[in-house]
């Protein structure tokens, strides 16, 4: 490969095509674009040298490892350039210049930041990823959208700059920007950026920007949405965390809780964004435990996660395209009318549950093997819990309430062309990703090839992924599980689907938080003059002690444009300064 | 008869005026070797000027003194004390040096003189046309905003 | 560019560089006044200024390659305790720089904002007294004597209160802004003044350099520590420091847009640069008071500052209201980075003072270009602008980026710098706070922002209309700067490194 | 290209047309509204009784896997998981309790729709025939002022 091009990084093909895009009027020059921009960073990205600085800069004497591919960021490169090509086939029905080239910069910038070799870099692009991002929110043009857009890109920027904050920290105790993983938390400018990390990838308490913004985004945008963001965060946790004990628990309870959320929201795309943060719970736990094969795990699992969460996605963005709503209480038996969208959803829905022979059961089983071989009792108990909610959300919730249960009457189009072409890739990836190896290099073994610690896949691959037992139990899990849905909506305990919004941890600043700074408003409009008010009250007196003296017209005192309180003011600091120079020095 | 009551101001005022313009010019030029100078004497052409407006009327002294004039005035000052300056620099001294204003060894003193004069000459100027241009300001403001406007 | 600048330069221009960049546009000025049409006036301005950017660059070449870092000029050959000494070092140099460039890309841009502002009999009179302004801005920046600096203090002053009652012509509201700022910058200057009187009778000197040397033995002097209390207030009130900023919203809001623009750029700055020069040239950042002002004083106010004008910035409707309490709330983010008292910290502040003169020039020409064509300044005025004046309004929302702080604009440097001065420090709470004002910026630029880019018109018949292209120019200048000098800070990071060396007289840059 | 005679290319050219025809029709929706397609794929969820059929499927298959357990003893690293039935029955309860925590949690968390004020209907750029998007309020900007 020529030089120039040995160096140039696949992200940023895609954010020049994005930015490109953006001007491109002519619609079919920008599919074209679309398409070929993350094929071509496909090729660069493969044929790209692995473990050396393919890309340095000095700012202000510091090296920045611009582009550098290793065995880790590869693997989630990979599937983000795949991710684009397939968001890229997805949006070719909408002529939308912003949307396109929003979503190939998004795309770029976070594959950028996944290649980074050092902090700042990663920074830098993980900023890119929060400003580019919103736009897909924005899109959207209803109110709802707009604030929302407002609230994630605050919670993204906070995201960045408290990863600044901990990079100037960790610079100045470290000395450099490397990609070394840290291994002390107590230190505040690793723990900044932990804390950043972890606002992206949405740890509990920290998520619901997450479910706040991603279901009020575009069609496309939510698909889009859904790719990156999360799984960058996971990327960096990967890198910068691994084996840091307390994203075991931190993971647990983001498998869990979001269970909760799920059953009873009623807006599926709502449904797939706790969903999200329920998969990404998996990969982070994996990094807490921190093994090759838990790493192994993770990478495994947000590769696939990628393809069959963008599939749910797509299904529900179809969905919300032909019939304008994704609301489960007003969905219903649509499989009469979008039949094919039905089958790939149902594909996604198996891949996510884990059914064998799909993606899920290949990646997940490595991390909760790999917890229960280290010997936590309790997360594999929560993990499991959070493999059968799961497939009570994903897997069963979204396809039933919005293909089949009790029919709404609507009688649509079928999803157009392009959709289902995108939905039947990604369906076809996931099928595929859980196929055994028939010939070598075949199915999993495929994604097991390309995972950073190669040897101990293949181990686990060949001793247990399609053992008997490790078959027997998935489906005992899987089949008891829907067995139980059917016998709860048997006898009417399965709550039913109910118009309205679902609080969670965003109440604290949409509610409480507007709330206190109306307040707060209001209070600082009151208390201000009423401040003033004591203040000259106070100084009343020998203000009108010194206007009889000095003034006897009283001029100054009524004096309307000439502003009294800034001159006292000035007199009051003076005084301050003059006290404090003569007490420092005697 | 004529009813005039300012008669007696006015002669005396005739009388006074040119007095005090000597006497202005007075100060200006023993500015020279001692105390006062220019701005003084700027600022006593402009009292003389200001009495006749106050005895004869504004609109009759602006016919006399003219307010562009008097504008042009204190522009051609500042110009004068700032040419000097440039007229060192152009000599190849430094900035206001009045000792190369004619390539004079040291000792020499013609330089010292009519630099200072020049420079207090445009400050005369300035002063008087400041002071004049601020007063025809002030004397023949017509209220540009009504009363209740405010 | 200044290399060949120099080697361009005839030998006079680089020995009377300093007081030909104060002295030509105060000649010029009264002649400017002469000028019988306003065209004329507006281009002699522009030469003018011109002629005063190129002394700038060329002292700042002088100093970058002078031996001790210093260029002294005696004004009239006076000996230096007795003369004037007009004293160059990289501070002021790079000081000067900023006020040069400003004022010729102001001057430039000023003409179809002065054609639909100011009376046609008074433009070369604005002209002229803008000059005066500008002449006295500069010789603040240049002068070594403390007295001389209060004179062109003083003529900066005068000059900008009648440039703000000119605004009368757009908006009555300009002359009690104008009598209101007149009487607190005399209250400022005053306190200066006397704060001089004290130094003098401690010193018997009012050159600054002379002042510094005689400080040390005197610092428990009563005199002198009053002298530090009232130069640090009344430059403070000048600098628009919180509280004593109370002129400065009206001021900016009232004031025609080219005075607005310019003023807010360099007159805050300026004043700034004066304290700077007392706190850390004059007097030394190790006296005993000073190091107590810097922490009970400067940085408790700078913080204030930051926070509250954000806030108070944040519930304004008016554009130029918005801008103009941001300003004071960016002297907040200065004042920070000087009380931290360490190089790093003053280096910052100057980096800041740099990238603050860049964002808000920028913002305030784009806020300009709007009142020219649309006569309109709150926040509703502006809605749908992105879709009607496309080019003004994209390099207004570079410029608030960056005022903001993103990533790869010259405010995102800056405040890095600031964060690595503080952190160096151990102060990261205060940290916090800057991160906490930026999120505040966030709020009152995206106001604005959303305004201009998603709302419709407030006006339906606005048609596709923007700044003429005289007005563009310099705005685009000014915004691709933003961006330039956000991805390679070396160039004005160094200036702000060297000056701060220089005003704590290290001579570092070698 | 190999087969030289007319009536060979005719032949492939019906089979081409019949071929497309017949696709033409498995993606062309009845006058209901009914995907064909859907009738083929889907057709036996419509048949009376399914609901009776699934559940008790699932029953015997569910107690074929619990049994399947009691023949086959696993090594599992921890070793309440080597209990019979352990992950069937974990998984039952799990997911019933999710389920059923579902009514309590409803309660206390359902808010009206408008509840933060900004409800709005769905999103630019769906299908402009979309049944349910004109049910709700038109995309519209928000004003300038609040929230």
């Amino acid at each position: 490969m020529p030089t120039m091009l040995a160096s140039l990084n696949p992200g940023w093909v895609l954010i020049i095509a994005g930015i490109a895009s953006l001007f491109i009027r002519v619609r079919v020059v920008r599919q074209v674009v679309t398409i070929a921009a993350p094929l071509m960073a496909l090729l660069l990205l493969v044929f790209a040298t692995q473990n050396t600085d393919l890309a340095t800069a000095d700012m202000m004497g510091l090296k920045l490892v611009l582009y550098k591919v290793d065995s880790l960021n590869f693997i989630f490169s990979l599937a983000f350039l795949i991710a684009a090509v397939l968001n890229g086939i997805y949006a070719l029905h909408s002529d939308d210049r912003i949307q396109d080239g929003a979503a190939l910069f998004y795309a770029g910038a976070a594959v950028a930041a996944t290649l980074a070799g050092d902090l700042m870099t990663l920074f830098v692009f993980w900023e890119l990823t929060a400003i580019s991002s919103v736009f897909l929110i924005l899109r959207a043009q209803t109110r709802e959208a707009y604030f929302a857009a407002m609230r994630y890109l605050g919670v993204q920027v906070l995201s960045g700059v408290l990863l600044l904050a901990g990079i100037a920290y960790v610079l100045k105790s470290r000395g450099n920007l490397s990609l070394e993983a840290f291994t002390d938390l107590s230190d505040p400018g690793v723990l900044f950026i932990f804390i950043a990390f972890g606002i992206k990838a949405a740890f509990p308490l920290l998520h619901n920007w997450l479910q706040d913004a991603y279901p009020k985004a575009t069609v496309v945008g939510s698909v889009v949405l859904s790719v990156y963001t999360t799984k960058l965060a996971v990327y960096a946790l990967a890198r910068m965390f691994p084996g840091q004990e307390h994203l075991i628990w931190i993971g647990a309870t983001m498998t869990v809780f979001p269970v909760f959320f799920a059953v009873i929201e009623n807006d599926l795309r709502r449904v797939l964004s706790y969903s999200i943060n329920n998969q990404v719970g998996f990969m982070v736990c994996g990094v807490g435990v921190g093994t090759p094969l838990a790493l192994n795990g993770v990478a495994a699992h947000a590769f696939a996660d990628i393809f069959f969460k963008g599939l749910l996605m797509m299904s529900m963005g179809a969905v919300l395209y032909r019939t304008g709503t994704v609301k489960a209480s007003q969905l219903g038996g649509l499989h009469r009318s979008m039949p094919w969208t039905t089958v790939f959803c149902i594909i996604g829905a198996m891949s996510i549950s884990a059914f064998p022979l799909f993606s899920a059961f290949v990646t997940k089983s490595m991390i909760i093997s790999e917890v229960a071989t280290a010997g936590y009792a309790v997360i594999f108990l929560m993990l499991m819990f959070a493999s059968a909610g799961v497939l009570e959300h994903s897997g069963i919730k979204i396809p039933y309430y919005a293909f089949f249960g009790h029919d709404s009457g609507i009688r649509v189009k079928e999803a157009p062309f392009n959709m289902l072409l995108a939905m039947g890739i990604a369906a076809g990836l996931s099928i595929f990703l859980g196929l055994p190896a028939l010939v070598p290099g075949f199915g999993h073994e495929w994604l097991y090839n390309l995972l950073p610690y190669r040897e101990e896949a293949m181990g686990y691959s060949h001793h247990h992924l399609f053992s008997f037992s490790h078959i027997l139990t998935q489906f005992q899990l899987l089949v008891l599980a829907i067995f139980a849905f059917v016998l709860l909506k048997r006898i009417h305990a399965y709550p039913p689907e109910k118009r309205g919004v679902i609080l969670d941890s965003d109440w604290t600043y949409r509610k409480l938080g507007y709330g206190l700074v109306v307040w707060a408003g209001t209070v600082w409009g009151k208390a201000g003059p009423a401040m003033s008010a004591a203040f000259f009250r106070v100084t009343g007196r020998a203000y009108n002690w010194i206007e009889a003296a000095f003034s006897p017209r009283g001029e100054l005192a009524r004096g309307g444009v000439l502003n009294g309180a800034m001159a006292i003011w000035t007199a009051a600091l003076l005084g301050i300064v003059l006290l404090l120079s003569f007490m420092a020095v005697s | 008869m004529n009813t005039d009551h300012h008669v007696i101001l006015r002669v005396v005022a005739k009388m006074l005026i040119p007095v005090i313009v000597i006497f202005a010019f007075y100060v200006q030029f023993h500015g020279d070797f001692g105390p006062g100078g220019g701005f003084q004497a700027g600022v006593i052409i402009a009292v003389a000027i200001i009495l006749y407006a106050l005895i004869f009327g504004v609109p009759a002294a602006m016919r006399a003194v003219p307010p562009a004039f008097t504008r042009s005035l204190a522009a051609v000052g500042v110009m004068i004390y700032a040419g000097v300056g440039f007229w060192a620099l152009l000599q190849g001294g430094q900035f206001l040096e009045y000792q190369a204003l004619f390539h004079e060894p040291p000792g020499e003193h013609h330089g010292q003189h009519i630099g200072i004069m020049v420079i207090e000459i445009g400050v005369l100027c300035g002063v008087s046309g400041a002071m004049l241009t601020i007063f025809y300001a002030f004397a023949g403001r017509v209220a540009e905003i009504r009363d209740e406007d405010w | 560019m200044i290399e060949a600048l120099m080697n361009a330069a005839p030998a006079w221009a680089l020995t009377h560089a300093a007081p030909l960049l104060v002295m030509v546009p105060l000649f010029l000025a009264p002649l400017l006044a002469l000028m019988p049409s306003g065209r004329i006036a507006w281009l002699m301005a522009v030469i003018t200024t011109g002629i005063s950017f190129c002394f700038a660059l060329i002292l700042l070449g002088l100093v970058q390659t002078s031996p001790i870092g210093v260029v002294s000029y005696e004004v009239g050959r006076w000996p230096v305790p007795l003369g004037i000494e007009l004293r160059v070092d990289a501070l002021n140099a790079m000081i000067l720089l900023v006020v040069t460039t400003i004022g010729l890309l102001a001057t430039v841009f000023s003409w179809p904002t002065v054609v639909a502002e100011i009376n046609k009999d008074k433009r070369a009179l604005f002209y002229s007294a803008f000059l005066v302004c500008f002449a006295g801005l500069n010789g603040v920046a240049i002068t070594g004597d403390a007295f001389n600096l209060f004179v062109f203090l003083e003529i900066s002053s005068i000059s900008t209160y009648v440039l703000v009652a000119l605004g009368a012509g757009r908006d009555r509201r300009a002359l009690p802004a104008a009598f209101n700022y007149l009487i607190m910058g005399t209250i400022g200057a005053s306190f200066y003044i006397i704060g001089i009187g004290f130094l003098y009778a401690a010193t018997g000197t009012l050159n600054m350099h002379d002042i510094a040397t005689r400080l040390p033995e005197l610092a428990g002097h009563r005199s002198v520590q009053a002298g530090f209390a009232f130069i640090l207030v009344g430059l403070g009130l000048k600098a628009a420091m919180w509280p004593l900023h109370q002129w400065l919203p009206n001021a900016y809001s009232y004031s025609p847009s080219f005075v607005t623009m310019f003023l807010s750029a360099t007159a805050t700055k300026v004043a700034l640069y004066a304290l700077i020069r007392f706190l850390f040239t004059i007097f030394r950042p190790d006296y005993a008071f000073e190091i107590s002002a810097f922490s009970a004083v400067l940085m408790p106010l700078g913080l204030a500052a930051m926070v509250v004008c954000s806030f108070q910035a944040v519930f304004q409707n008016d554009v130029r209201r918005i801008l103009a309490y941001s300003s004071v709330a960016q002297v907040g983010y200065m004042i920070l980075g000087v009380s931290i008292g360490t190089t790093a910290g003053l280096s910052a502040g100057l980096f800041h003072l740099l990238n603050h003169a860049m964002m808000k020039g920028a913002l305030f020409m784009a806020v300009a270009g709007v009142v020219l064509t649309y006569q309109g300044t709150t926040i509703r005025d502006f809605a749908g602008l992105g879709r009607s004046a496309p080019w003004t309004m994209t390099a207004f929302a570079i410029a608030a980026l960056s005022l903001i702080g993103v990533p790869l604009t010259a405010g995102f440097q800056s405040k890095l710098q600031l964060g690595f001065a503080l952190f160096d420090q151990g102060m990261w709470w205060a940290v916090a706070l800057v991160v906490f004002s930026s999120f505040l910026a966030v709020i009152y630029m995206g106001r604005v922002l959303e305004a201009v880019f998603f709302q419709p018109p407030a006006n339906p018949r606005k048609a596709r209309k923007e700044a003429p292209i005289l007005m563009l120019v310099p705005l685009w200048i000014l915004a691709l700067a933003n961006i330039y000098f956000g991805i390679a800070a070396d160039l004005p990071l160094g200036l702000a490194r060297d000056a701060a060396a220089a005003a704590f007289g290290v001579e570092a840059f070698r | 290209m190999s087969d030289p005679t007319d009536n060979g290319r005719d032949d492939t050219g019906r089979f081409v047309k019949r071929a497309a025809e017949s696709v033409h029709k498995l993606n062309t929706p009845s006058e209901e509204g009914i995907h064909p397609l859907s009738q083929i794929l889907f057709g036996w969820t419509h048949t009376k009784g399914i609901g009776n059929i699934i559940f008790w499927v699932l029953l015997a298959l569910s107690a074929i896997m619990l049994s399947i357990d009691f023949f086959f003893p696993r090594q599992d690293y921890l070793k309440f998981a080597n209990y019979a039935g352990f992950y069937g029955i974990w998984g039952f309860v799990c997911f019933s309790f999710a389920v059923i925590m579902g009514w309590p949690l409803g309660h206390l968390l359902r808010r009206d729709e408008n509840y933060y004020g900004d409800a709005s209907g769905p999103p630019y750029g769906v299908d402009p025939d979309a049944p349910m998007a004109d049910e709700a309020t038109a995309p519209h900007h928000s004003s300038e002022g609040d929230a």
